[in-house]
């Protein structure tokens, strides 16, 4: 394993630092409970985004604190979840008088820590959480039979939207009607061409062929449903986009925000070149793209590969999506 | 009868078992997993085995403080099932320092309902409960029987062991694992592993 | 290799497709002659800003393009410089009757075609061409026996700040004395964990050892100018930084504008985590960080590492910095 | 004498030589360079032959636009200096369509010339003029020696190939490889090797 790093204990905490250090007159890091903060939090009235995760996911969801976006993002050890702790914490400490809103990704370790969380800051002082958890990824069939669905592109997509509806003054029963209307009408896909490597593990986690990739994988560096043959960036946007669209709900001729993520390891220059077979695809399905995210915002360590994220969108949402938003790591019109 | 300070050697020597296995544990939830299972034991064992040096004033303190450390410090999956599993082993033991076999039955059933209400997890979906299932009817078994709590623990774990390798075959339902469908097949669950470490490490120390 | 394209031999063409298609109101993409121009070039009366280079740099220079910072970025094939007619015909496009300057890193390469482009443009038309060649790489001594210094890093700040001067509607002549004054007061030197691969190569470019990296590459999957044993982010920080400090012409107490940037397969918790190490050492020197950035900026593809940029800062280039830029890779304040 | 047919059998061949050692020229260029100059050259080259059923006035047109299409198509430091190198070679030409050997010389000065002129280089500073110097001497030679066109050729690709091998122990004071400083020693310059290549192909097709 070669990383920039010291030891690998320390990894996310001096992450912190320099993030602190990169963004003084944005956000406020508490080292210790881990979590970034708005600078100016709590923001009186208006409801409080708190969300949070495993590290190595960056810049999610650190780097989506921020006018427009969220209030609070509590860091957990490199893919492993943050602890009720520090959710709690970042919940007090963002609270507005308006309530808060819990952004959880649906892994079992997330939700569990954050339900924790949500009973214990509902036991110390009242405030009035509510919780979101995404489910948007369509490589996890028969959720009977598992943890469902995991939480993957559409959470950024959901701090963004949501972010900003909070930043209007939308009232919390909303935000989180919303909230839970925008994850059920987005879906994701992933797949890899190389694993990650955990710095405190010290070897990457799975070993993969040179002729072949990991279709409907998370973001936690973990195996995917399946492996494939390598194949043309064309053929790999259709085993993408096949799942996507059989399972997303929309009308005829309803546009969509269309995601294509960089897994961390894969050059932006690779990211467009799929967002150019995925805007091929949808056109041939007569599907509108009225926005459009493409870059590494939901990503696992270095691992090379990337998503394809649909969201189908509404005036409501495309008003959100185009609101001011500033943060270190998705920044427009502030 | 186990003392508080036998609670206390165990819960060093859990850290000690942990920090040795972190590779092997990581290495199961490598196959299966996100590669993080052995150090979030390790960081929060260690966590815990920092307590040791305080006062408490019986062992039910003890392990509900521990539990609460787990809770605080590993974080994913296993911190919260950990963390209430130590939380509700405390329940049945409040004001109690020395402990009967009988006694620390019913503190692991209430420890292993509260894996289970907070996990959720049936038999056979190839997690860390498919070897606590099997430990605490051993244990019961063991204690019906006659043994006292250091054999019946070692009952307990020789059955915890044989539920983790019981989760071998099987394709998860619960957590991480399950996202791989039948890919999950053939790999032992982390978690059960952890699991059997853990009761093994009470059988060396409680007796 | 496995990367996410379809033919080698078109990714820079359906790279581009994708910008075109994922910035439609930003951006107007060429495809014939390969070049990305501002949407609304060209801007009458301000000087117009062209650069370019081989593509696998991204977001350098295509997601430049923009409000504030350039009018047009040709994109030759991957780490090849691209041809005088692409960098002709931008010219042209951009030229707001004010003259146009061009942004040519200091390779051989890239500066021969942009001086055949020059000659060809005050031949054909009479556009008044002004030209600055980055050369900020400490790694390359005794320039006198090289092709001179490398135009690495300094080459992004560069590009926004004289955005912003051109922005501002600063004649030619003063873009251009600001742009070599820019040039001088900074300086680069980077470091890669792995090799990179270009797409019609196959292979990586170089091996290196599990416990080794490259000190003192440009950013062209070329091998360093040393190769080192592996060592922790403090000490890696310190060999970047000490010939950086040793080289900048600066008086005491000047701040500096920070810039680490990664090489495009390290993930940003490391990049983060650099930048602590270097805000430490540059505590310790006594030398204020008085604006800094940190990601993926100047990447050679999938390259693992990282390279520290040192710009010593007046309130003429704050202000400049902190003037509204709206590019697909740099954003605020629009 | 070399008719303009000769001139485009050239140029197809050495798209064809070009095309076939595009690994080999990558490969030198991966141990000191970027790892493009085997794609640079195929592209180029392969550009120039796409011209060669169009009809050319004389066999300096030819060339020139042979000059102007590796300009426009290869890019990177190759792209000018063999851009250069055919449009100043088409210079002396003007006009004349079958070429003697003597023609020829004064042409391949003027195109070497260009080289020099652009790229700045001196010898021994590992680059593919110390393959184009050493080839000029020996096609001279051979001419004055009252060798034609063909043979001549054949010495000048020899000479190249004795200059391209000599540019293995050199370091670099040019171009990308100099940026290695001693580490550039032990490798051979790719541009040397194409110039070589290039020098082959008009032996083989030149009479
Ligand atoms: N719902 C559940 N009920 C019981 N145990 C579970 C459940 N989900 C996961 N586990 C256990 O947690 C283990 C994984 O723990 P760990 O790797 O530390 O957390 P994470 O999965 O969040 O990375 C699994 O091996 C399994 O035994
Ligand atoms: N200044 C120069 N004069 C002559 N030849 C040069 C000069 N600089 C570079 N070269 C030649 O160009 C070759 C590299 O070409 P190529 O790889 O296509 O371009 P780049 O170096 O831009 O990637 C070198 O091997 C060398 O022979
Ligand atoms: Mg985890
Ligand atoms: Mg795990
Ligand atoms: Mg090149
Ligand atoms: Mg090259």
């Amino acid at each position: 394993m070669k990383k920039l790093i010291n030891d690998p204990k320390d990894v996310v905490v001096e992450a912190l630092r320099g993030m602190a250090g990169a963004h003084p007159d944005h956000l406020r890091v508490d080292l210790d409970n881990k979590v970034i903060y708005r600078k100016d939090a709590p923001v009186k009235g208006k409801v409080g985004l708190v969300s949070g995760g495993g590290s190595g996911h960056e810049p999610m969801h650190g780097g989506f604190v921020g006018l427009g976006m969220l209030d609070a993002a509590c860091a957990g050890e490199v893919f492993t979840s943050p602890v009720p702790d520090q959710m709690e914490a970042a919940t007090q400490a963002v609270d507005g008088g308006a309530g808060v809103l819990h952004i959880v990704k649906n892994y079992t370790g997330d939700v569990m820590n954050f339900e924790m969380a949500a009973e214990m800051a509902d036991a110390d002082s009242g405030v009035e959480v509510r919780t979101v958890v995404t489910n948007d990824d369509v490589a996890v069939k028969d959720s009977l039979y598992t943890a469902g669905r995991r939480g993957v592109g559409v959470t950024v997509l959901l701090e963004k939207l949501v972010g900003a509806a909070a930043e209007e003054g939308r009232p919390l029963a909303q935000v989180a009607d919303l909230a839970t209307r925008i994850n059920e009408s987005g879906r994701s896909m992933g797949l890899a061409l190389t694993s990650c490597t955990v710095p405190a593990a010290g070897k990457p986690t799975f070993e993969l062929g040179d002729d072949e990739f990991e279709l409907g994988i998370g973001i936690h560096g973990e195996p995917g449903r399946e492996r494939k043959a390598m194949a043309p960036a064309r053929e790999l946007a259709e085993q993408l986009l096949e799942p996507i669209l059989d399972d997303l709900p929309r009308s005829s001729g309803q546009p969509v925000i269309a995601f294509v993520n960089g897994m961390g390891g894969t050059p932006l220059l690779e990211l467009y070149l799929m967002f150019n077979e995925v805007s091929t695809i949808l056109e041939k399905a007569n599907i509108p793209i009225s926005r459009s995210l493409v870059g590494n915002y939901i990503t696992s360590l270095e691992m090379a590969g990337c998503s394809v994220t649909l969201q189908t969108a509404d005036d409501d949402l495309i008003h959100l999506w185009d609101a001011p938003v500033n943060t270190p790591g998705l920044r427009w019109g502030a | 009868m186990a003392t508080q300070d036998r609670f206390v050697e165990w819960l060093g020597d859990l850290a000690q078992t942990m920090a040795e296995s972190q590779e092997h544990l990581t290495e199961l939830d490598s196959a299966i997993g996100d590669a993080d299972h052995g150090s979030n034991m390790a960081r929060g064992t260690a966590a815990v085995a920092e307590l040791l040096d305080g006062e408490f004033p019986d062992t039910a303190s003890l392990l509900k403080k521990a539990g609460m450390t787990l809770v605080s410090t590993v974080g994913g999956a296993s911190g919260p099932l950990y963390g209430t599993f130590f939380i509700r082993l405390a329940g049945p033991l409040a004001g109690k320092s020395d402990v009967s076999a009988a006694e620390l039955g019913a503190a692991l059933r209430a420890g292993v309902d509260g894996v289970l209400q907070r996990g959720k997890a049936e038999p056979g979906d190839k997690t860390m409960y498919d070897a606590w299932a099997p430990a605490l009817a051993a244990y019961d078994e063991a204690v019906t029987g006659g043994s006292d709590l250091g054999p019946a623990l070692g009952a307990a774990a020789k059955a915890a062991a044989e539920g983790r390798d019981a989760t071998g075959p099987l394709v998860a339902r619960k957590g991480r694992a399950s996202y791989l469908g039948e890919r999950s097949a053939g790999h032992i669950d982390p978690g059960a592993a952890s699991t059997t470490l853990l009761l093994e490490s009470a059988a060396r120390t409680l007796r």
